[in-house]
């Protein structure tokens, strides 16, 4: 396979995991007890993403993930702030996750990434609605990102000596 | 007569019931599957074998009736820790089984059944050995990733997964799809000696040929309902039946009933070709002692 | 609502822009109007836009009621420690529970008056001045359109594998948040594993029907922008206009 | 070997020619233009988002322009008897329904040879036919040169000539009634026999002579006929 069919089969996986990441945030939504919320899987395709494909494919799974997950769930006043939000996510993950091979910096990637999102979501209600409903969301926004990252370094660990680029 | 071990009770299952795309699976289904058989059951292409079969290892429950399965009784009230039961007495192979292996190494994927059952580590790792053996993998295999195997090892050690938690019934949807003919051959024989050895086996499968030569029982689903329960030689006989429910008899029969067209002969129509071929030899040989 | 997805797409976010705009009960009347307008237009049951608020009430009510309670300003009408509710309080309350109402529901017009497919033709269509800072939008374009084909097919796989371990007895929903997420691994890398798998297999077979990335290509669809559009277009504008307006008063 | 011929992979050593062009790096645009692929797995080759789209998207690498695509589409689909098909999703086809449009796609570009890599592996029996029927009228209506792998011999008995690999060697290569009769050969390569093939071995071990070629069903019980008259 030369490098030409190689870049096209990463950009056609990327592809493929931008479709994976809008499906588990529809149907991998687990309720959180004693809350009326729940937390869905997105983040783990975004962060897989990331760290199998760097940080330009990473930010568009994220980015456009959460883009296409909000206008198909009708969201779609969020739609241009997730751009954004999980965007940085899967960009700066991704990119930290090659800074480092050793375990503790692979999880700060991801914490990073985390971080990243849970801010840009704050700002985005705090704009929108007000500083309240911002403070509201950090809590599950950091639960699903936690959660993500957890699932997505469990099935990377597997993946990599699967999967060759 | 034999006891049954699968008991179906005017069964019916609507997809997506109450919405536009609701479609109507199976409609009134009565029938029974004797334990120790081997029962096909065939129907064309969304004829509702898989939805059959779903039934009865309770991933789908029954919008009406009920289904027998051993001590259970499945109905649409069927509770979560039954199903989990359920699981423990059926196994159940899907098209292309290898799709859903995930663990590092073969065995560790084969245990991953019988963990689930709570068995300890000790008695799952027996388990997976006994199922290893019966698929006849080189034990020098065992601590490779099964994604390193070829396509037939594969799909080998995917039906070793279901048969570690020794299933007393084993669903196989059409356990040879995309397999080269040697492929094929060898699961149809595990199949086979599985059934010999007691296990219920029930095989949705599309190659007619398949179902004459391994079945003892089969059930034909047309457009959701049953339309004939009994042994393959009396279904094959009835071209008229067949063309009806969209399938194709047998090679050898459809050949022996061109020829029975030009003027030949036969008591009953050959399922395989080594029926046709000795009926064949029989009369040119026949006809040679006549001169 | 026949307009052009891009109008739709821009429509809404304008809207959404100016629901900030109202600061008082004429601008909050007018756009609630102009919103049932939409609504009439878009033919679709009331019911289903309360499908679309119902499951963010919580949010709503909470937001509305930290306001409520920590709002100054206004004549006092209650108090209890640090907590009061003032009558500037009690308003913006209902201004925000308006809002928060006004956006959901704009959000809901467009997602059931457009499918997935116009919405991606939008979006792609949107992003073209990107090109000019070099951004690779015909490939974007591509991987989104490619996504979106998959979406069915991947939910059916996860089904189909979920059914296989299910049989295998697994149980998905026993355990705590993080038991149950840990549980889905033996989904994913199945998932993953016959991605890539898809993913070789669709490189090969878009190669031999001639795909290079980056080289160009014609368009079958096309997006037109008609007579439509320009009317709604006018009307956003005389909205906007007759909103800073009525803000004054 | 079919992967070499569309330049998907590269040669090693040696030469192909494709309708007098090389198979060469820079040729590859061509090459690509003059074969249509169609591969194994339906659902991976399916790159539109309707059946349509999915034709098009051939047309749309080869910079067909957005006029002429319509009827390039509406008469790729006729040929394989999906017009009605066109708006419809992927989601809602059957296996063989999207091999249908693959060949649709393929057509579209209007190719000399026609490749078909295990693409009825994967089909029900009536997909299978649906598709197998397509092909013999394709190459006889339509004068396509066709390559078809497969490693069913129900369907090796429906070329002209047959190519027999084994371990990546080329173990025979000739017209098809005569490789497909030589049960000896197919055995040796672990290959399946042809229906009529079985039928003669059964009764070989008999004790009855069979012709050493490969006969169809037609001619199988034309021969037998004659047999039992001759008798």
């Amino acid at each position: 396979m030369n490098n030409q069919q190689k870049g096209l089969r990463s950009f056609i996986f990327a592809a493929l995991l931008l479709a994976i990441t809008v499906v588990f945030g529809r149907i991998f939504i687990i309720p959180i007890p004693w809350t009326h919320g729940n937390v869905n899987l997105c983040d783990a395709g975004i962060f897989i993403a990331a760290m199998l494909l760097g940080p330009a494919y990473g930010g568009i799974v994220g980015g456009f993930g959460g883009l296409l997950l909000d206008l198909i769930s009708g969201f779609t006043q969020y739609a241009p702030f997730s751009l954004i939000a999980h965007g940085l996510e899967g960009i700066i993950s991704g990119w930290l996750y090659r800074k480092t091979s050793s375990k503790a910096g692979h999880w700060l990637a991801l914490a990073l990434g985390t971080v990243v999102m849970v801010a840009a979501y704050f700002v985005a209600d705090t704009i929108m609605y007000k500083i309240a409903a911002g403070l509201l969301g950090i809590g599950t926004n950091l639960l699903q990102g936690i959660v993500g990252a957890v699932v997505a370094m469990l099935v990377v660990r597997s993946l990599k000596q699967r999967i060759k680029f | 007569m034999a006891q049954p071990a699968v008991v179906f009770k005017k069964v019916a299952y609507t997809y997506n019931a109450q919405t536009a795309f609701s479609f109507k699976a199976l409609q009134d289904i009565s029938a029974e599957i004797e334990k120790g058989s081997l029962t096909a059951i065939i129907g064309h292409t969304g004829s509702g074998k898989s939805t059959l079969t779903k039934l009865v290892d309770g991933l789908l429950l029954p919008d009406h009736g009920s289904i027998q399965v051993g001590n259970f009784n499945l109905t649409h009230e069927s509770g979560h820790d039954e199903l989990l039961k359920l699981h423990r007495e059926v196994g159940y192979v899907f098209q292309f089984p290898e799709k859903q292996l995930f663990s590092d190494t073969v065995l560790q994927d084969v245990e991953f059944g019988p963990l689930n059952l709570g068995k300890s580590a000790k008695e799952a790792k027996q388990m997976a050995l006994v199922a290893l053996d019966t698929i006849h993998l080189p034990a020098d295999l065992y601590d490779h990733s099964p994604f390193e195997l070829s396509g037939g090892q594969m799909r080998r050690v995917a039906i070793a997964g279901v048969l570690a938690m020794q299933p007393q019934i084993l669903i196989m949807d059409e356990p040879t799809a995309g397999l080269d003919p040697q492929g094929q051959t060898e699961i149809l024989e595990l199949a086979h000696s599985l059934h010999e050895q007691g296990t219920t086996v029930i095989l949705v499968s599309h190659q007619m040929d398949q179902v004459a030569r391994y079945a003892d029982t089969v059930l034909v689903l047309n457009h959701g309902q049953l339309v004939f329960t009994g042994t393959p030689r009396n279904l094959f006989s009835q071209l008229q039946l067949l063309k009806q429910a969209e399938l194709e008899p047998p090679l050898a029969t459809a050949f022996a009933q061109s020829m029975a067209d030009q003027g030949w002969h036969f008591d009953h129509l050959p399922l395989t070709v080594t029926d046709l071929g000795n009926e064949l030899v029989k009369q040119l040989q026949k006809e040679g002692q006549h001169e | 609502h026949r307009l052009d997805p891009r109008m739709k797409i821009i429509a809404c976010f304008w809207y959404v822009v100016i629901v900030f705009l109202a600061n008082n009960v004429l601008t909050n009347v007018l756009l609630g109007l102009f919103l049932l307008f939409l609504i009439w237009l878009s033919k679709v049951s009331l019911k289903m836009y309360w499908q679309g608020i119902k499951p963010l009430m919580w949010v709503i009510l909470l937001t509305a009621a930290v306001q409520l309670f920590f709002s100054t300003g206004g004549q006092p009408i209650w108090q209890w420690h640090f907590l009061n509710i003032t009558s500037l309080g009690i308003i913006q309350s209902i201004y925000l529970i308006f809002r928060f109402a006004f956006i959901i529901t704009i959000s809901t017009v467009l997602t059931v008056t457009t499918t997935t497919l116009q919405l991606a033709a939008g979006i792609e269509s949107l992003l073209k001045p990107l090109s000019y800072l070099k951004v690779p939008v015909s490939q974007l374009a591509m991987m989104l359109s490619i996504a979106l084909r998959f979406i069915p097919t991947i939910m059916d796989e996860i089904q189909t594998i979920m059914d296989a371990q299910r049989a295998r007895g697994m149980d998905f929903s026993a355990g705590n948040l993080f038991q149950r997420a840990k549980r889905l691994v033996p989904v994913m890398i199945p998932l993953f594993v016959s991605s890539f798998k898809r993913a070789d297999d669709l490189a090969l077979a878009m190669e031999a029907r001639g795909y290079q990335p980056g080289a160009p290509r014609t368009a079958y669809r096309q997006l037109r922008w008609h007579m439509n559009d320009n009317w709604a277009f006018l009307t956003y504008v005389v909205l906007t206009v007759a909103l800073i307006v009525l803000r004054q008063i | 070997m079919a992967r070499l011929i569309d330049g998907l992979l590269p040669i090693n050593s040696g030469e192909i020619y494709v309708d007098n062009i090389p198979v060469k790096e820079e040729n590859l645009h061509a090459i690509h233009q003059r074969i249509g692929f169609v591969f194994q797995n339906p659902d991976n080759q399916f790159v539109g988002t309707t059946v349509a789209d999915d034709v098009a998207f051939g047309l749309e690498n080869h910079q067909v322009s957005h006029e002429d695509m319509p009827f390039r589409i509406k008469q790729a689909l006729n040929d394989v008897d999906m017009v009605p098909y066109a708006k419809k999703e992927p989601a809602y086809l059957s296996g063989g329904q999207k091999q249908r449009v693959a060949i649709a796609g393929a057509l579209s570009l209007r190719p000399k040879v026609l490749i078909f890599d295990e693409a009825t592996s994967m089909l029900d029996p009536e997909g299978r036919q649906k598709v197998l029927k397509l092909l013999a009228h394709l190459k006889v209506k339509k004068g396509f040169t066709i390559l078809a792998i497969s490693h069913d011999p129900s369907e090796a008995v429906l070329g002209d000539k047959v190519i027999l690999l084994d371990h990546s060697h080329l173990v025979a290569y000739g017209p098809t009634n005569q490789i497909m009769g030589d049960s000896e050969l197919l055995m040796k390569h672990r290959l399946g026999l042809p229906f009529t093939t079985q039928l003669k071995e059964q009764l070989q071990e008999n004790g009855i002579t069979v012709p050493k070629e490969y006969q169809s069903e037609e001619q199988m019980m034309t021969w037998l006929n004659q047999q039992l008259s001759s008798k």
